[in-house]
């Protein structure tokens, strides 16, 4: 394995990105400027970089309800991203989707998804268009712990086997869906091995080592390139806030989360740049500076942009007829 | 007189049956220690314990069919689909074994289970959270399907949906959960397929449903200002449905206007609309007028969705329509 | 002209298609070599191979994911779901993938697709094999619903519906099958939203679907003989919807009959009449009347069959009510 | 294991119970005496009476569109069965279920089940209402291979994993759904692996062999029945006829059909009880006899009962409410 500058920075930046981004929403939801069901990310952040950093904007990614993490690791703006948290007519759903829809379907984000397991039998249309247009596009499947109980998964993943789909699901068990902590859940510890119920491998990974994720998804998305057919790769992490904004999480011991806040995906990261003289100090700290500025950047853009016009609501439903508007 | 929330008459409900039938038992997802995701099943399972309040997998398809299993099987299921959305993936448990088992067993089976699914906008929830769709369900002979919009309503109702020996869809509004209002001191069953008459009038029927009810409510205090009496009929039950008392109130006005927060396409607002002008066409002084959601998904920002979910406005734009 | 069924008619345009753009594959349980439960893609395999006639496990909410996901990726799936009453098992992604995605993604993702779904009864299938679930569909915004009556129609419409670049509900009756008639030489698209006269009449309008057009014209014939002409409206795409063409037939007429198979409540025929009783009731001369199946599921043995399902009698006895 | 002559002469009853009431249908529909859709269980009748001997009255089984063999195994009456198949009023539903829809609740046959997959999450119900009763039933949830992969059977198995129910899954491995062969479904050679990813016992049996289905389903009924929790058994075995009658079994090769008739598991039972001297070719003979004339008998009664009053069309939909009858 060949851990390039470039790559390692690169993984240091979209990973702050994705913090930062993240702990900047929880302040503006909290202000009252971004509404509705927001599902953040901080915590996990390795899990998607460690993934998406051995994807190319062709290759294809489902997210999920927590989606926002997965779109900034596959190369999704943060303008575009803010002013669709914030309803704005040139957010990247023209206000239309939200946090829990945002899609770029140019950078082969297929759409974060409101309902859990959604995003898994999608994954394998696109993986066998692939197939079927005979390139070699892998796509990634992210999903969670708790979507691991949804018919769908079960469904996909026998469907991705028999077809040797270009395929790569991504588990991220961050040990609950909701209040359910993954032992109330299932009676297994590892959901990676779920995949010898479809006949292919799985993997558990320490989600919270960006290193440990990027290697298995290397791995899994050589052999989705090849024609070898899918992998499972189970992430273990943990989400830091509520499930969404605004769970006050009654359900969990508060010694658990701070031991898992503890294992900081991103300090260790840091660590590791530095430890072994990749990169110092400074130029971290000009990383996030850099994204500090961005950031600041995508909020003014959010802030600044127009509401869409209320009439817009009618169109974008079928691409040839327009329904009809309301007369008030 | 006491003064209770929605979510808390359906709660008392619960809470009600539970203790006076030893059958009942609810399951869903984070019904437990988390109290539901809109609070409503909050501090049962300190009452009736883990077993009774059953927390599940993320698992919709196999909720409802456990509900099926355990009414057959001589237990009173109360299975909560979080989001209304949902039940697109409960659907054939719902549709195809619990409408139908008693029908295809030859009668000779019943299913005392209900099922709750709260709808509806105004949450910013977008596309796949927002959902209304009884009328799916008004569809499929072998449900009843019920809608309070009050928390006296939602609390007798919810009873005898409890008590009641077929598979019950209980909708309830996500927007009237905190809603406050006044509910008897005893808890009783307020009998399924009986309308409530929530406002009378004689000038103009309007026939308004869940979270509907109100924003009718609020129109027809503005349309008294110009002298319009509308009678507003909430039917409750959409199936078993009330017919006589909504009819009457038609022949009376000799005008209707429906009010559902479901997209208008396909709503249960046309079944009405059909039923109407089928069996007292000859009553009508004008055309029927439905208002519901415009035909699209709903959307996310607030300015989109207030613009496709129908308001005071509309309602009483709709009303003078007619008049 | 060549004499075809509505399954070769159904094939044809499959292969047609196919022959003409590599981007379009059919997917489902048993469409390859076993040809699909009624044999309406036989043969195709051995034209276009395993790859593009693609034999599905049993997992129904994946075979129309698996569509969402190809058709977002640069395919044109065609997808079976073998009888439509296991649609139940595949509403989450038809629902709120399919018919929501390109909204939710303010217009960014387009999604060609198709879902073959095959209704109806009068095959003593009973309650899980026999349903007409378009109601269901008409009330979703984001997907076309076609649902034709002749061969002719079904070749024209489903190139249409191949080529049309939003998720299209393809909607089949399993009796039409069999039923042989003419088609032009040429395989040419019939656009969407455009309905077809059936039967020219003067004093009745009445509106079927699917294999209620047949029933309704043999009913024709009967009232012919006493002097009653009715004018036939087969709206052929339940949306989007013709209704100009219906409109003017019933302002001709005033009077309309709306035939569908579908359980009576909840219908997509109560849609239709809602329409009608909003938008054109000034025309009408009587009640509407609506006929559908019963309000119960559809029973096994054929003399319950027939009698929950209308036949030519209902519709006779349905116009007469009205003149 | 003690296998008593009672026992053995049960369950070479019952499957030839099964046996010649399958053949008789063949008959009575390709005479159009039967219609709808029937799927004949001719070929694994060893698998439901292994099964269901291990039953008492009061446990529950759920069953499938194949479901003769399952219902005259737990008990059903061949009469209300014919009655059912014929139409009648007398049947078993009263001629509105059909073979697809034949239920016992008396004998705890909830039903036999048109929608692959759909018996599952009923089983689990009926397993939790046990549970949450008190009693010790067992409840006996049969499947396809094809309906091994429907999204129903990872969520049935998940949740009785983790509730410990007191199901018994078994998956009749038959080798097809319709016409797609178990190898193009799905990626795995034994389903019973399946229970792997829930974290309990899985176990692969000759599905035509009557002792061994009873063995390994009376481990599993006495473990459901300690409340130790679920099983799946999967049992190998294969039908003889098309899917339904009428289907030409265009997918199946010749050779392959002639080789599983081979392995008859009716004959294989008899040669053990004979070989073993626990009843002679006249007992058993007397046995076929007694069948033949008690599915006569089922015959008889059906075509002599009348068919419902087609008003009857709107009963039975609820326990209160009876819908509106048509004028005609
Ligand atoms: C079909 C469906 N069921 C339930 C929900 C409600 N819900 C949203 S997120 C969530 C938990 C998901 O858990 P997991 O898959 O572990 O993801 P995490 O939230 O932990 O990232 C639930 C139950 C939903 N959105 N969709
Ligand atoms: C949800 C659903 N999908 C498809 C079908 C059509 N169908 C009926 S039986 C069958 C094959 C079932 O295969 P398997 O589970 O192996 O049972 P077997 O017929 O072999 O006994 C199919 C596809 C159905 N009835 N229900
Ligand atoms: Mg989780
Ligand atoms: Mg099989």
């Amino acid at each position: 394995m060949e851990l390039t500058k470039e790559l390692l920075l690169n993984m240091y930046t979209k990973m702050n990105k994705i913090r930062k981004f993240e702990e900047r929403v929880a302040e503006l939801f909290a202000q009252g400027k971004i509404l509705g069901f927001v599902h953040l990310y901080i915590g996990e952040e390795a899990t998607a970089v460690g993934i998406c950093e051995n994807l190319t904007d062709k290759d294809y990614i489902t997210s999920t309800h927590r989606g926002h993490g997965h779109l900034i690791a596959k190369g999704g703006d943060l303008k575009f991203m803010m002013a669709e948290l914030y309803g704005k007519a040139t957010g990247y759903c023209k206000g239309k989707g939200g946090s829990m829809h945002i899609a770029d379907v140019q950078k082969g984000i297929l759409g974060a998804n409101g309902i859990v397991g959604g995003g898994l039998p999608i994954a394998c249309g696109a993986g066998l268009s692939a197939k079927l247009r005979r390139t070699d596009q892998v796509t990634v499947c992210f999903f969670g712990d708790g979507a691991s109980n949804q018919g769908t998964f079960h469904e996909a993943l026998n469907i991705a086997s028999i077809w040797k789909l270009p395929v790569v699901f991504v588990c991220e068990n961050n040990l609950y869906g909701i209040s359910m902590r993954q032992d109330r859940h299932q009676a297994i510890a590892d959901i990676a091995d779920r995949a010898m119920a479809y006949g292919f491998p799985g993997v558990t990974v320490d989600g919270n080592d960006v290193l440990a994720v990027y290697e298995a998804a290397r791995e899994a998305v050589k052999r989705a390139r090849e024609g070898a057919g899918p992998t499972l790769i189970e992430c273990k992490t943990y989400r830091w806030r509520g499930h969404f904004e605004g769970d006050p999480t009654v359900y969990r011991p508060k010694e658990e989360v701070e031991e898992w806040m503890a294992r900081d995906p991103i300090p260790r990261l840091a660590r590791y740049i530095l430890d072994n003289n990749i990169a110092t100090e400074e130029e971290l700290k000009e990383i996030e500076n850099n994204i500090i500025r961005e950031l600041e950047e995508a909020v003014r853009f959010a802030e600044e942009s127009p509401y869409p016009e209320e009439t817009s609501a009618v169109e974008d439903v079928y691409t040839d007829l327009v329904e009809e508007g309301r007369v008030r | 007189m006491r003064q209770l929330t929605y979510a808390e008459a359906i709660r008392e409900a619960i809470r009600n049956e539970m203790r006076r039938d030893p059958r009942v038992f609810i399951l869903g997802e984070d019904v437990g220690k988390f109290g539901g995701c809109f609070g409503v099943t909050q501090g049962l399972i300190d009452e009736f314990g883990e077993e009774l309040v059953r927390d599940t997998p993320i698992s919709e398809e196999a909720i409802a069919g456990v509900a099926v299993g355990a009414a057959a099987t001589g237990m009173r299921p109360i299975a909560e689909i979080m989001f209304m959305d949902f039940v697109t993936v409960a659907m054939d448990q719902l549709v195809n074994q619990a409408a139908k088992m008693r029908y295809m067993f030859g009668g000779k089976i019943s299913l005392p289970m209900v099922i709750r699914l709260p709808e509806g906008g105004g949450l910013q929830a977008a596309a796949q959270h927002s959902q209304c769709l009884e009328a799916w369900l008004t569809h499929v002979p072998g449900i009843k399907v019920v809608y309070p919009s009050t928390p006296k309503d939602a609390l007798g109702l919810l009873i005898s949906s409890i008590r009641d020996d077929n598979p019950v869809a209980f909708i309830e509004h996500k927007l009237l959960y905190n809603l406050k209002g006044e509910v008897p001191d005893e808890n009783e069953p307020i009998p399924l397929g009986v309308a409530d008459v929530k406002r009378p009038g004689k000038d103009v029927t309007i026939v308004a449903t869940g979270l509907m009810v109100h924003k009718a409510l609020n129109a027809a205090k503005e349309l008294e200002k110009e002298g319009i009496e509308a009678e507003i009929v909430d039917p409750r039950t959409l199936f078993p449905l009330d017919k006589e008392t909504i009819f009457n109130s038609v022949k009376k006005t000799h005008k209707v206007v429906i009010v559902t927060e479901e997209v208008k396409r396909g709503g249960w607002g046309g079944e009405l609309a059909a039923l109407i002008a089928e069996e007292i066409f000859d009553y009508l002084d004008a055309q029927i007028v439905r208002i519901g959601s415009l035909n699209v998904p709903i959307p996310f920002t607030t300015v989109l969705e207030n613009y496709v979910i129908p308001n005071e406005i509309d309602i009483i734009n709709g009303v003078k329509s007619i008049l």
